[in-house]
């Protein structure tokens, strides 16, 4: 059902936890199944130094997100922002037709963080 | 590594003395049973073996047995088979919100068709208001249609009183027992019961066939039409292997129903105790008095069930959340909706359900596994924090 | 004594190869295929094989494949599902006189229900007059059931012309192959037809398992409501091995399509030149250009099919009169009966189907033990007197 | 299916065929399926000397006619007429339920020839 990567981003997600010092956080939750992302991030120069997320969801959920975190590290928030959920899935090697809905969840977090600290900025 | 496999309510494996009694039935003595030759007669007798070995399981005459390929199919023809043949008598079917899909969905099709439909309520335990149910009856009511066991919590219903309030008001009244048969007794004469649905592979048969219990008396309109095959209630070729195997796997079950499901409870209640103990914030689900001896539904505060099970699923235990042939479906079961169970903790459950091949080993390699699972999920989870849940009501 | 088995329109023994492949998936390979873990996923990829292998031998997409119990099952829910899904657009349905049970009982169970059907005459050769089936369709009519070959007599139906005429009018085909596949091509896109049925036991597959195909776009209510599986068209745990093997047969039935009917077929000639060299006062029925290779039905004036019949099965040869699962039935057949063959002399008429396993000894043999019983019937027969019947029409 | 007995009397019936000089015959077919027995008598001083018949039928026709014929071989007329189709069939250790008026046909082809007797004899 699922892929490999999916597997091993589930069984060892990358950047799992909080941050106490983060410069933004944003949360967002799936209306669909109630699936939630918690992001948390570092940033210096427009630049994502440090990431980190919480999920309560699915294995596709989980694998995105933490697919997400090692896509968006290091980038820009521009690039960050260009981030679909459709790269998260494909850098997965796909996900089940039925589960897509899961991986809207980390791209839509990410963008709500960088969105939060953007306005904060302001 | 060892594979556990803890999903018995979804399926069985076909028990050796099961397949080595189906073999001959594929290949040599392959016959039409409804044929008058050597081909026919050398198998139509073990169809009339079969059919009395089940009617053993269930207390009642052979004639009143009619093989279908599934529990849902039993489940389809009586509600469908009792609105059509009863149409005239009236258009009202009591049942329940906790129903397997195979009565729930068959219920709202005939909704669609003029039939109105009681969806009975259950208390936070899963457990029936009787009185409701009595009081729901009208004189249009043609049928109660109450599960003898339910699929996810296991919770088991009062058949015996619902039989005796459905004979007072003379209301036929169907019970779908695809999970009670083998791990209770289940006798029709009893409960009364007049229409009474069994499915093969959750007992140790193959998958492919079913039962379906009606008393004599109780006429139903067929679902499938044509030929003569079981007087005229189901046509279709017999599935003889399945039939047979259904037999033998009926006869086992009764043999063993005083002292497996007591070996397998017990083994049930100590997976129970032990996860109780060792994982904070557990909810069992469903009625723990009123239960299958084999059925364990667990919410764990804070994670998702599919993660669970896949966390399970890698280190080799089969596990399932509410039943698997709606896991297409995404959000809570309509199990626990129904029992109230709060939104978000209702998406951490888990059912593990055991079966004649459990052995202690299982439940101690489950117990060592499962913890840590649930605290690494929850370590990853915003709606777990120190050890407490924010988010869900918890607690047992 | 050798047995001879000449009933394969009833049912066939299972193929080896299609047992070997089925065994794992009773008690290793046991998983419920909707589950998500190790024991659903090691089986949910072997349902798909088989979908795609049966998609081959209809030249169709896997996913237009349903698995059903049966070939009734298969029957009425292209049926029953039709007249259900397109109820709103029509009450019409145009069939046959000839059609397996299976379909006349339910058509006949649809008229009960507001639904008016068509019963297309046949001619004396079983023949349909395709004019006649186009001047039926009103714009009322919602679908056209035709058989792709007929079980008593093997008579073959002008399907791609019938799929022409659907198509032109824009109504819904069904064809029941039950008895068509592995004996012709089956090309559901050649053939134009939006449902087609088939079921396992027919071509070597087990007992308990069949196919309903489902065009895309040609949506149906389904008869067994209830979980997800196939695409919510058919509810209930599948059948994995009988799925599995249906698969195989079908793979078998595909590679073997240019050699197995064409040996058959010189067989039943072999069998039919014979038995009218031998036997006077002998009556084919059923169109001698558009048959199934295997099947030969015949009348032997004056005397009694089912007497035949016994006399042959204590000589340990299995044939049968019509369809097996009406031998319960007295009178004669339906179809003889649509075809206008004489009542007396229809009650003589006995149908030998060969299948693959048949060899050039078992003709031998019928040809050398048929003869003398039916000339012991006739010495007894108070309708045959000196070398013709007085009652029957006779001749062929 | 069948008794042994059956069985027995349908492979090996016993008084088939015609008789030319036969003192009665009687022909009696089922309206229900159409099975047909025609049955030769040889009458002396009321008693069947001899009997023969020719069945259409099915193996429980031919098997009842065969035991009837054995039946009342040797017994008066007045015997004979009270044989009923229930003897028959319990004399060949019974047939299936749905065979049971195939049995009728012996008895009923009896008495029919019985009374042509007795009608031309008055
Ligand atoms: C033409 C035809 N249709 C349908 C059927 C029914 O098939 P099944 O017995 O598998 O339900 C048969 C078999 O008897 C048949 O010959
Ligand atoms: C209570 C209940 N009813 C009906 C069914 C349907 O049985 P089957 O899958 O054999 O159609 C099941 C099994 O999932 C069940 O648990």
């Amino acid at each position: 059902m699922y892929s490999d990567k999916v597997l091993d981003h589930f069984t060892n997600p990358r950047n799992v936890g909080e941050m106490t010092n983060a410069d933004a956080t944003g949360e967002f939750g799936s209306s669909h199944c109630g699936d939630t992302i918690k992001v948390f991030l570092k940033i210096e120069n427009s630049l994502i130094q440090d990431i980190r997320f919480k999920t309560f969801g699915c294995a596709a959920a989980i694998a995105s997100s933490s697919m997400m975190t090692e896509m968006v590290r290091g980038k820009t928030l521009e690039e960050a922002l260009k981030l679909t959920n459709e790269m998260v899935a494909e850098a997965l090697d796909g996900l089940p037709p039925e589960k897509m809905h899961c991986s809207c969840l980390a791209a839509d977090g990410l963008h709500k963080a960088i969105k939060n600290y953007l306005d904060g900025n302001k | 590594m060892k594979r556990i496999y803890l999903d018995n309510n979804a399926t069985t494996a076909v028990r050796p003395e099961v397949l080595e009694g189906m073999l001959p039935f594929f290949s040599e003595a392959f016959g039409n049973p409804s044929s008058i030759h050597w081909a026919g007669s050398q198998v139509s007798p073990a169809i009339e073996t079969a059919r009395r070995q089940v009617a053993q399981l269930l207390n009642c005459h052979p004639a009143e047995i009619v093989f279908t390929a599934c529990g849902s199919e039993g489940d389809n023809l009586a509600l469908k088979g009792t609105a059509d043949a009863l149409g005239e008598r009236g258009n009202h079917i009591i049942t329940t919100a906790v129903e397997h899909p195979a009565v729930l969905d068959t219920c709202r099709y005939l909704e669609k068709r003029g039939i109105e439909v009681t969806y009975l309520p259950v208390d936070e335990e899963g457990l029936l208001d009787l009185d409701l149910l009595e009081k729901s009856i009208t004189p249009r009511t043609i049928l109660i249609s109450v599960m003898w066991a339910n699929n996810e919590t296991g919770v088991i219903f009062p058949i015996r009183e619902i039989g005796a309030i459905a004979r007072r008001h003379k209301v036929r009244f169907f019970s779908d027992a695809v999970q009670a048969a083998g791990r209770l007794s289940v006798d029709v004469q009893e409960a009364q019961v007049d229409l009474l649905s069994l499915s093969g592979h959750k007992i140790g048969a193959p998958k492919g066939v079913g039962v379906l219990f009606i008393r004599k008396g109780n006429p139903l309109t067929p679902l499938i039409h044509g030929g003569h095959q079981e007087m005229r209630r189901r046509a279709g070729t017999h599935n003889v292997p399945g039939i047979v195997g259904f037999g033998i796997a009926c006869q086992k079950a009764l043999e063993e129903l005083t002292s497996v499901p007591r070996r397998v409870e017990s083994l049930r209640d100590r997976l129970q105790d032990g996860l109780l103990t060792l994982v904070p914030e557990v909810k069992v689900n469903g009625s723990l008095r009123h239960r299958l001896p084999n059925t364990l539904n667990l919410c764990f505060a804070g994670i998702e069930g599919e993660a669970l099970l896949l966390h399970l699923n890698i280190a080799g235990i089969a596990a399932s959340s509410g039943s698997a042939c709606t896991s297409g479906d995404l959000g809570m079961s309509h199990v626990l909706e129904a029992m109230r169970v709060d939104p978000l903790l209702g998406q951490s459950s888990v059912r593990l359900s055991l079966g004649r091949n459990t052995a202690a080993e299982d439940i101690d390699r489950v117990l060592e596994v499962l913890p840590p699972i649930v605290q690494k999920l929850r370590d990853m989870s915003p709606f777990w924090q120190a050890g407490s849940c924010c988010g869900a009501s918890g607690g047992y």
